[in-house]
Order: C-alpha cells, then structure tokens, then sequence
C-alpha cells in the first residue's frame, strides 16, 4: 500500500512539473489581458507534433528540438494574437472566449487534414530509472527538469528583464502602465507569444513519453484550466504549484479508489475552488 | 425622518474607508455630501443602498433597518440611485432602461404600465423624443438624464444622486438644477453628491462634510463653507479651496 | 398589442410549423432524420440563447443538461418502463432540477469564470456518469429493441419522437419569445447590461438568473431524451460532449444572441454549412478550419450575428425580426 | 406591413424545407459506386456500409474494407452469384467515411437504407460504430452482417436480421487464462485493466467470471478511458505478485498500455492483450512485445481446410487460406490482417446464405443466415437463433499468438493455442 502510494505519488508529481508549464502558458496570458485562450491546446498539440516531425524526419534529439518548437511557438502566438485577439481584447468575454476557440478549430482542422487524427508516438527512450522500488521513465524524470529549467527562465524574464517588468506592468494595471509610456498592445502580443510558447514546450515534453495525436491538446488543456485556478489565474508561479498539486492528486486519488474517478475529483475540486477561492488556493488577492 | 444612518464603519483591506458615519435625513429634504476625492462619498452611498455590506453601523430606512440587505430589496423599498459613472443598458433603447426602473422600482409595474410612466419620467428630463433611441447612442449629458429618469422611474421616496452636474456645461447644469428641484417639488427626498460647490451650496438644504472617511461636519451651506476643519480638508486640493472660499 | 398579433412572435413558430409540418405530411425517412438533426439544433441552440442571450452569461458546458437530461429520461424509458412522454419531461425536470441547484452555486461566478465553472461542471458530470453503475457506468445503456413496439414499431417510433421534437422545439421558441419580452425578460436584458446597475434598479439577479438557467435547462433535457431514444442507446461520450457544447455557442453567435430568429437561423445555418462543407471535395479534409475562419469573421466584424445585424440595418424588419 | 410578413415566413419556411431536403447536414460526396461490368441478365444487389476512412478507427478499418473489396472483386470476376432459378446476382457497394463517429454512422445508414437503397448492409469498425448502425439496420428492416464488432451486448437487444462474423468478445480472452494454468498450473493472481467501452468491458466481464471459475484471484479489475495516454496510475495499482496481466482495448491504448508495462519493469508471468497483438505494427514496440500474448479472430498460419471440414461434417465454402491470403496480396501489396479476413467473410455469408435461399427476399436470407453452419479458410460459421442472443456468433473461435525471438533475435508472432493449430509453444514472460 505504501509503496504504491509513493510510486504513483511520485509518478504524479513527476508528471505535475509538465502539467505546470502548460497551465502557466495559460495564467500568463489570462493575468496580463483577462483572455482565456480556448487555442491552448492546439498548440499545445502542435508542439507535439513539432517535436516529433523534428526527431522522425530530421533526427533531431527530442530535447533540442524544444528550442525551435519554442520559437515556432512564439512566432504562432503573436501571429494569433494580431489576427484573432487584438481586436476583441476589449469586448466581453465571450467574443474573446469564441475568438480563440475559432482559431483552436482552425488548427485542428489544418492539423487533421495534414497529420489525420492516428495516434503519433517519439520512438526515444531514455530508458527506466530504478530507485529503490521505484521504476519510472526516466523521459519522465527529464521532463520534470526541463519543466523546472522553462519556469526558471520566465522567472527570470518576469522580473530581470525589461521586457518581462513591462508585462508585469501591464497585469498589474494596462491604464496606468500605458500612462507611464510602456506601448501596451506590443507588450500584450509579448505576452500572449510567451504563453503559447510554454504551451509547445509542454506539449513537446509531454510528447517524450506519451503517445499522441492532433486532439490530444483538449486533455491538457483542460488540466490547465484546473490548474490555472488551483493556483490562481494570473499568477505564472502558482501554475507550477498548481500542477504539482494536481500531479500529486493523481497520484494519490488511484490509491484509494478506482483511477476512473479522478476526473470526478479532480473537476469536483475545480468547480469548488472557484465558488469558494476564486483567486485561487495561494491567490495572494 | 426617512433616513438614519448610525455608526457606519466600512473597511477594504487595510483601507479604512468609512468609520464611525451618523446623520439623518429629514423627509423632503436635499442634503449634500461633499468631501475631496476619496473620502469614502461613493462607498456610502454603496453601503447605504446595499451594494456593500458595512462591518458595523445601521442603516435605516423609513423606520425599516435595512443594513446589509441586497442592493434590489433596498431599491424595492423606494431607494433609487444614480451613478457617478453613467452606466446605461447600452444595447436597451432609452425607454427600455427607464421601463427597468419603473417594472422593479417601489411599485413594480407591469410592462405596459411601466411604458407609460417610462414616457413620463422622460418627459421630466427632457429625453422624450430619444425613447426608441439605443442608449449607447446618447452623449454624456442625455446619459446622465437617463440615469435620472431610470431612477425617477422607480418611483422612490429617496433619491441618491452621485455627481449629476459632474462634466456638463453651465447652461446644462442650469437646467439639471432645475429638474432636481422639481423632483423635490414632487415630495422626493435627496441625497446628493457634487463637487460643482456653487451648485451643491445653492441648492441643498443641509451639507455633510466626508474627508477620510470621517464626517467632519454637518449642517448649513453657509457653516459648513466657514467651517475651518472643513476648509482644511479641502486644503490639499487648492483649487477645490479656492472654489469653497469664493462662496 | 397582444402577443399573437405580434409578427415576431409568428414568424419563428410558422416557420418551424410549416417545416415539421411539411416533413410529417411528405413522411420520408431521410428528409425526417435531416429534419431531426435541423430541429434539434434549433431546439439547442434555442434554450441556450434564452441564458446567453437574455442574460449575458456564457454557459459553455450547457450540454452538461442535454446529456443528464438524456440520461434520466432514457435511464425511465428503458429501466422503469415509462412512455416516452412522461420520460422525456423527467429527463428535463431532473435537468431544471439540477440547474437550480448548479446555478444558485455557480451563477455567483460572472464572465470567464463562469465560463470555467460550466466546463468544469460537465466534465465532472461525464466522469461522474461514467462511474455510476445504475446509468450502465461507462458503457451506457440502450433500448431493447421490443421497447419500439410499444410505439407501433420502430417506424412509427421514430416518427412519435419526431413529433415530439417538432413540438418540443416550437414550445422552446415561444418561451424564448415570451421571456424576452416579458417583465422578467427586462429584467434579464439589464442584468446583461449591467448586472451590478441592474441589481441598484432592484433587479432580483440571483434569483433572475437561476431561473434563466432552470428553463434554459429544461428543454435540452427533453430533446437528449428524445434524441437518445432514436439512437436506441446512450454514453458518457456522447451524451456530454464539449464540442457540441461550442456549436450550439457558434450557432447563436452566428444567427445573433439575444434575438428569437437568430439561433433558428444560425442553427439551420450551421449545419446547412457544415453540412455543404463536409460534402465539398475541396472543404473535406478541411472543414474544421473553414467552419472555424467563418466563426472568427462574424466575431471580429459581425459580433451581433446575421439577425441582429440584419435588425439593425433594415429598420422594415425590426418588427418581425425578434 | 403584415402581408409582407406572412409571405417572409412562406418564404424563409420553404427555403428550409427545401434545405433539409436538398442538403442532408453531414452527407458525404466521399460516396463511391462501384458498378459492376454490365451483364446482361444481371440483377444487381448494392451492399451498403460506412467505413472509418479518418478517425481513431481508420488501420482496422481499412483492412476490413480492403477484404470485403476483394470479395466483391472476385464474385463480380467470376460472373456473379448464380441462383437456383437461373438469375445472376452481381453485387455493387455504396459506402461513406463514417470518420470514427457514431452519430454519422446513424445519419449516413438512414441514408444508404433509404436514398441509396442498399440491399443488405455491412457494419463499421468496432463494437460501438456497429451497436449504433444495428440499430437502424433494425428499425428499416434490412439484413446486417457485422465485421469487426465482436461486443456481445449488440446481439442482446432482441435485433433479427444482425448476424456477427466474429467470434464474441466473451470468448476473446478466456483462453489466455487456459494458457496460462498450462504454462503455470500454480497460478493465483491475476490483474484486469480494460479499456472501458463495450467491446472491452464485455471481454473483461467474461473473463473475471471464467478465471473466477478456474480458481484464480482477479486482484486487480480496473478500467481506462478510450483516450489514456498515461497508465502509470493503473499499473502502479497492480499488486507485485501477480501471475498474469491481462485487458486492454483497441490497437492505439493497448499499445501503449504494453510499452509502459516494459517501462515499468512489471514482472509477471503473463501478459494478454486485445487487438493490438496480432496487428503486424505491434512488432514496433520492440523489446516490449517480446512475450505478449494476443487473441485474433483468424491467422494466416492458422489452418482450416476441406479436410478438417469433412472431418467434423460441416460443409466447406469459399477459397482455402493461401487462396485467399495470396489473391489479398496481389491486391493490396501487404499481408491480410484478421481484419482483412473478417471484410471477406462477411461478404462470403451473404453470397452463402443468398444462395441458399435463391432470393434475395430479406425474409428469405435471413431463414437461410439462420440455418447457416459452414467452414470456410476462416473457421466455422453459425450463428444464435434464440430470441435472447439471435446473430451471436458460435461456430467461429479464437486462435492465440504469443510474439517470440526468432533465431536472429527478431521478434515474430507464432500461433500457441489452440495446440492443434500451434506453431510453436508459449513460454512464460521472461523476467525483465
């Protein structure tokens, strides 16, 4: 019993880290422009395939293609953003909510035609990790460190680089940011690039050691929404939080009943978090 | 006496933005609120008609206490309010916002009936010939009329008016006073507030003096413009004093 | 004016009348399946206009209500025995029943929360069902065929629920007619507005908006129970899937929320579109994304959809488009 | 004004109907007719299916289609089926792409029973596709041959005129646990992970109920959804002294599912899945495969022949496998998959049974698809006529592969059970 609870505990947590990138795409453009981005899981399934045509047709080692995924990633979120969310970023919610749904159709309706809907697979094992009694991937265990790597580098970018403190600016408060002559549409299309950008890295970590195919961005994005208000929307470090936690609740909720109730919890747990704690477990408003 | 208001304390946070508020409103009468920016007039006016909920104190309304109750049961017992910042139904015509205040107002018309007293509100600020108008159509001016006649609309005993002069130009602030000493006229008690001094002082029978959230003065225009506590609030704001000394 | 001397309110219903009208007289099988699939679209998009639409609120999980609706009244049709009628009318009671519940929770939530609480609502809903033994757990359940019997065969079965979806979606439109211009309605197009300026004005909202949400429930629970008594089964994929969830969204969008002719419009529209794209050998492989392209242009240059855009362009129609 | 709007509503009605007429939502234009060579005396019979061309389903599918393809071929080559009374039936197919979703598959089967009207039909791919056009085939009163549909359940529901081509799920695993007490008399503990949609379910159902009988402990019984990815969390739960595992679902999962066993290190006598074993690109896997035990509804190294026909008395019908295997080849440039096989013979029941009833009177195919006990290259045929199951398969069984290193290390598929069909024996899993 213990040793199960700790694998999957361990598993879950592992997984987490990945979980976190993913939804902190998501927060990050929620906090600075009140946007949720219905098109997260597509690209979070474009990132996937990225990776995936970089290693199978060009053999490039899975891990460094995440650095031309990424670009591509930022590249594809400014492009969204200039085509489908600039003009309605004012409008209520739905109009936003629909725009970038429209755009999520539009590139799973590009990605079915060319990729179709059969499961893909990154043939690249890095082998198993034994600890003790633990065996997991070891794919997974460098997945968790990429995952650490990506949310330290946005920190850094947050709070160390100019660019970064102008989006904090602009979550923190657009009018006044504006007043004191930050250019707001440029920093929110920043913005909105760096989200889907942590989007494609997840998704291309998650291609490491899961199979995949063009839908199976909905999943996560999904997790990421739960995430997102574990931890607080709006707030790019209490997404790693969140997943994390989420992670371990997957570990843990299989210990004690059958896996297929996770779901049941794990939404149960969202619808409740946001009537009672809307800003999130640690949301610091 | 409509209004009691005893002991009103409301916090944001660390912001103390009310303490300690008690004043009466006699029926009938037009009492102005005034007090620099931010010293907590529009939070009373939120607390007062229940859009928040005070951590301590009384409010009370024609003898019934209504503290902490929901904005719409406050506005069903004939309080209506207007907003500093107009917010018109936007996509509603003109007659439609003012029919929301008659149909949920103190007297709960019908649609029909509420398209009739509609009209008559409007007439009573001049926006008749805008009725089938969409609101969002409307210039700053007409907007705060609307908001009037929504709020005449409902047929209340008092009536919360917050900066209804702010951003008109004189000859529009003439003619707003006038419909605001016709609603008098009509037996509508008045809470007001402005920062257009000339006006407030000419026009309210009593003045209440807000600043930080204290009351720090109550009584006649011309006590409370010679009132020194009064004048030294004020003080940060040399154009606001230089205006209240002018009176 | 009374309401029946209203062509807006006439418009809507005679069309659908003379529609299911014409379908039931002509009686044949593969215009009445299109039929079905036409005026279940309506009947969907209908309900969810009379919360989106009136209200404000985006209710993107709606098909949480056709799916537990669909359930119930499948779970009494084919496990308790009840006739279709009675069955129909549990699976959308238990569904207001449960918005009620749902919504003096959730309705707190405003905008994009909102939004959220219903995704995560129906995706709870769907894991839920999944695990619930007496609702055939993750492999549904399903109508023994004998059960068709009862209705004079399988043929005539499917043209009783027909009919019922006939009426079901005329019964919808005029509810939606008579919210929107009812007292209440008012009430409900201020909370849209401007839910806090509504409240000042003394508009119940809470209580407003649940009731909103218990009618705009009812009905989708009626129609999965008809729907699925015509597929013969019913599961947890099928009966909460989000992405019809969205298209009832893209169908009110695209005939203009808030109008009584807009989601008949959009939804006939939508599926006529997709219908033709799926058809198309250029758009085969790509309807998503045309389908998604279209969504995006009515959003950013139309957002009042082709009947609120029509209303607010030719003042003639103004009175017969509601 | 009101006339304008009264003659608004005639038009804006019509024009409706004239759509739901005119442009059934969701037809498919992917609709291909295949005549055949024009006879003269040939009456024409169209069979009408829907195939999962895109979707999840899209590999089993397409080899299903590839078979039943090859037998119209072949029948149409040969001039038709010829009756009794002289008439020369040819056969003509009508079919769409379903794209692995049930609410097309009812819309588009409406539309083949009623706009194209088919004569006899044939299932999709799998249980669930197939449970939801049974359903129609009913309600039109048309004949269904299923192909790729093994859930028992659809056969409960009191339909007619749906008979199955494959052998029930109940019957798909049971014999792994057979295997099993052969290979390890002193097995206890076995673990159940199934993929929760109705072919799995009734195959794990089934199965718990015989290992129960056999005396063995299920220890774990768990099911995933269709679209799992990660299956850390079930095989974490897997107790560490269990002799068999055993479950899965369709090709993608149950893939997976094996990988991460491998990834895992799970040591266990015995690993069974569904459908993804006996598919050729199982052998991707790798390492992975090595050992893992699948079920298949027929196998080229399988043997039924006239022979063994005659033997138990049952009368022989159709091609011998390597007829069949080679004419499939030449065709389609790949080996045939029980898939394959299973398009093919729902093809040759219908030219069986129509020629037994020398019509093709729905009634009076279907008194003949009752009667029907035949051998063919893919097993005995023979289906239920009790009111409680009619159209459930019984003649057709299981045959068992275990994937096995060759000499050079590569991993192939060998036939294990039943013995008198074997290829090779089955081992137990080596430790990994």
């Amino acid at each position: 019993m213990l040793d199960q609870l700790i694998s999957s505990l361990t598993d879950g947590l592992l997984l987490g880290f990945v979980y976190g990138v993913a939804a902190m795409g998501l927060t990050l453009i929620w906090g600075v422009m009140s946007v949720i981005n219905l098109a997260h899981g597509p690209v979070i399934a474009m990132g996937m395939f990225g990776t995936y045509l970089l290693f199978t047709h060009l053999g490039v080692n899975p891990y460094l293609a995440m650095v031309p995924v990424a670009g591509a990633g930022l590249i594809a979120g400014l492009v969204i953003y200039v085509i489908a969310v600039h003009r309605v970023i004012n409008a209520p919610h739905l109009s936003s909510l629909l725009a970038t749904f429209a755009v999520n159709m539009i590139i799973i309706g590009v990605g079915t035609a060319v990729f179709s809907t059969s499961p893909q697979n990154i043939n690249y094992s890095l082998g198993s990790v034994e600890v003790g009694f633990l065996t997991f991937p070891a794919s997974r265990l460098v997945g968790a460190f990429g995952a650490i790597l990506v949310t330290a580098c946005l920190y850094l970018f947050l709070y160390f680089t100019r660019a970064g403190k102008a989006i904090r600016a602009v979550a923190n408060n657009r009018m006044a940011a504006e007043l004191m002559g930050i250019p707001s549409s440029r920093v929110l299309a920043l913005s909105f690039g760096l989200g889907t950008m942590m989007a494609a890295v997840a998704g291309g970590l998650i291609a490491t050691f899961f199979p995949f195919t063009v839908l199976s961005g909905g999943p996560y994005e999904l997790k990421s929404f739960v995430i997102c208000v574990l931890g607080g929307l709006g707030h790019p470090l209490g997404a790693l939080v969140g997943g994390l936690m989420l992670g371990g609740l997957e570990g843990l909720i299989p210990t004690f009943m059958p896996v297929s109730w996770v779901p049941v919890v794990e939404f149960g747990l969202f619808v409740l978090v946001l009537l009672v704690r809307p800003s999130g477990l640690f949301g610091a408003k | 006496m409509i209004l009691q208001v005893y002991d009103l304390t409301k916090r944001f946070g660390g912001l103390q933005a009310l303490s300690d508020v008690t004043f009466d409103l006699h029926t009938g009468e037009i009492l102005g609120l005034i007090g620099p920016n931010g010293a907590g007039k529009t939070t009373l006016f939120n607390v007062i008609n229940g859009v928040y909920t005070p951590e301590r104190g009384r409010v009370s309304f024609r003898g019934e206490d209504i503290t902490g109750l929901p904005s719409y049961d406050v506005a069903r017992l004939g309080l209506a309010r207007t907003h500093q910042v107009v917010r018109p139904l936007h996509e509603l015509t003109v007659r439609e916002n003012v029919m929301v205040g008659a149909c949920y107002g103190r007297e709960k018309h019908s649609l029909k009936e509420a398209r009739r007293l509609a009209d008559g509100s409007l007439d009573k600020v001049g926006l008749l010939d805008r009725g089938d108008q969409p609101s969002g159509s409307l210039n700053v001016s007409q907007k705060k009329r609307l908001e009037l006649a929504r709020a005449l609309a409902a047929r209340p005993y008092l009536l919360l008016l917050d900066e209804v002069l702010a951003g008109l130009n004189p000859s529009e602030i003439a003619s707003m006073m006038d419909t605001v000493r016709a609603i008098r006229e009509d037996g509508i008690s008045i809470l007001m507030i402005e920062h257009v001094m000339q006006a407030i002082m000419s026009i309210s029978d009593r003045i209440l003096v807000l600043d930080y959230g204290t009351l720090i003065a109550t009584g006649a225009p011309e006590e409370v413009a010679n009132n020194p506590q009064v004048i030294e609030a004020y003080l940060g704001d040399p154009n606001m004093t230089a205006r209240l000394l002018a009176e | 004016m009374k309401v029946w001397q209203k062509p807006g309110f006439w418009l809507p219903l005679v069309i659908v009348l003379v529609w299911g009208g014409a379908v039931l007289l002509i009686h044949q099988d593969t215009m009445r399946e299109s039929a079905f699939v036409l005026l279940m679209a309506v009947g969907l998009a209908s309900s969810l206009n009379i919360l989106l639409g009136y209200t404000g609120y985006v209710s993107f999980g709606h098909i949480v209500f056709f799916g537990l609706g669909g359930y119930t009244g499948f779970y009494l049709l084919s496990e308790q025995g009840w006739p279709l009628f009675a069955s129909a009318i549990g699976g959308g009671l238990l569904s207001a029943f449960i918005a009620g519940l749902v919504g003096l929770a959730v309705l707190r939530l405003r905008g994009a929360y909102f939004a959220l609480a219903t995704i995560g609502i129906n995706e709870a809903a769907r894991a839920f069902v999944s695990n619930f033994e007496p609702y055939g757990g993750a492999t549904g359940m399903f109508v023994n065929f004998s059960a068709y019997q009862k209705y004079g065969g399988p043929g005539p079965a499917l043209w009783t629920t027909f009919t019922f979806l006939w009426i079901t979606t005329m019964v919808v439109l005029v509810a939606s007619y008579l919210v929107k211009h009812s007292r209440f309605g008012l009430g409900l197009l201020a909370i849209r507005e401007d839910e806090d300026a509504a409240m000042v004005m003394g508009v119940k909202a809470p209580k407003a908006k649940t009731i909103t949400y218990v009618i705009s429930a009812f009905f989708p629970g009626v129609i999965g129970t008809l729907y699925f008594f015509k597929n013969g089964n019913i599961e947890p994929g099928d009966a909460f899937q989000l992405h019809m969830s969205i298209e009832m969204l893209v169908m009110v969008m695209l005939g203009g929320m808030g109008t009584v002719m807009g989601p008949l419009v959009g939804a006939v529209g939508y599926q006529w579109l997709r219908g033709y794209l799926l058809t198309s050998p250029i758009f085969k492989d790509l309807h998503l994304a045309v389908a998604g392209a279209m969504l995006l242009v009515i959003i950013l240059f139309v957002p009042a959809g082709l009947v609120g855009w029509v209303r607010n362009h030719v003042q003639r129609l103004q009175k017969v488009l509601e | 004004m009101k006339r304008f709007g009264v003659g608004f509503v005639f038009v804006i009605a019509l024009s409706f109907i004239v759509a739901s007429l005119s442009a059934p939502p969701g037809a498919t234009a992917a609709a291909k007719t295949v005549k055949p060579a024009a006879a003269a005396a040939a009456k024409t019979v169209t069979i009408g299916f829907t195939a999962s061309k895109t979707g999840k389903f899209n590999v089993e599918a397409t080899r299903q289609i590839n078979g039943l393809h090859l037998w119209m071929e072949q029948v149409n080559g040969a001039g038709g089926i010829k009756l009794a009374d002289g008439t020369v039936i040819k056969v003509a197919d009508k079919f769409y792409d379903d794209e692995s979703k049930k609410e097309r598959v009812q819309e588009l089967y409406t539309k083949l029973i009623n706009t194209d009207k088919a004569d006899f039909l044939i299932s999709p791919y799998s249980s669930g596709l197939t449970d939801a056009s049974a359903v129609i085939a009913q309600q039109y009163n048309r004949i269904m041959i299923t192909a790729g549909a093994a859930s028992d359940s659809t056969y409960k529901k009191g339909y007619t005129l749906v008979y199955q081509s494959y052998t029930p799920a109940s019957r798909y695993l049971t014999g792994a646990v057979d295997i099993l007490l052969k290979l390890a008399p002193k097995a206890k503990k076995i673990a159940i992970i199934h993929e929760n949609d109705k072919f799995a379910t009734d195959v794990v159902k089934a199965l718990k109920i015989y290992a129960e009988k056999k005396g063995l402990n299920v220890a774990l019984f768990e099911g995933y959804d269709s679209g799992t990815a990660d299956f850390a969390p079930f095989i974490n739960k897997i107790p560490a002294d269990v002799d068999a595992i055993m479950g899965g679902g369709h090709f993608a999962d149950t893939t997976t599912l094996a990988r991460q066993l491998y990834e895992k290190k799970i040591n266990t006598k015995m690993i069974a899945l569904l459908v993804a074993p006996p598919e050729p690109k199982f052998a991707e896997l790798g390492d992975a495969c090595i050992s893992v035990v699948g079920s298949s509804q027929w196998e080229p190294l399988a043997h039924f022949t006239k022979e063994s026909a005659a033997k138990e008395g049952i009368t022989w019908f159709g091609p011998t496998g390597e007829e069949f295997i080679n004419a499939y080849k030449a065709k389609y440039k790949e080996d045939p998959s029980y898939h394959s096989a299973g398009g093919y013979v729902a093809g040759m029941i219908l030219q069986d049974a129509i020629m037994k009833a020398g019509s093709t009177d729905t009634a009076k195919v279907k008194a003949a698809l009752d009667a029907m006990n035949i051998m063919t290259f893919y097993g005995q045929l023979k289906f239920a006529t009790g009111p409680k199951d009619h159209g459930l398969q019984l003649g057709h069984d299981m045959v068992y592969i275990q994937w096995q290193k060759d000499k050079q290390g590569k991993a192939m598929k060998q036939v294990v059970w039943p013995l008198a069909g074997a290829t090779a024996s089955a081992f137990v899993c080596p430790a990994r």
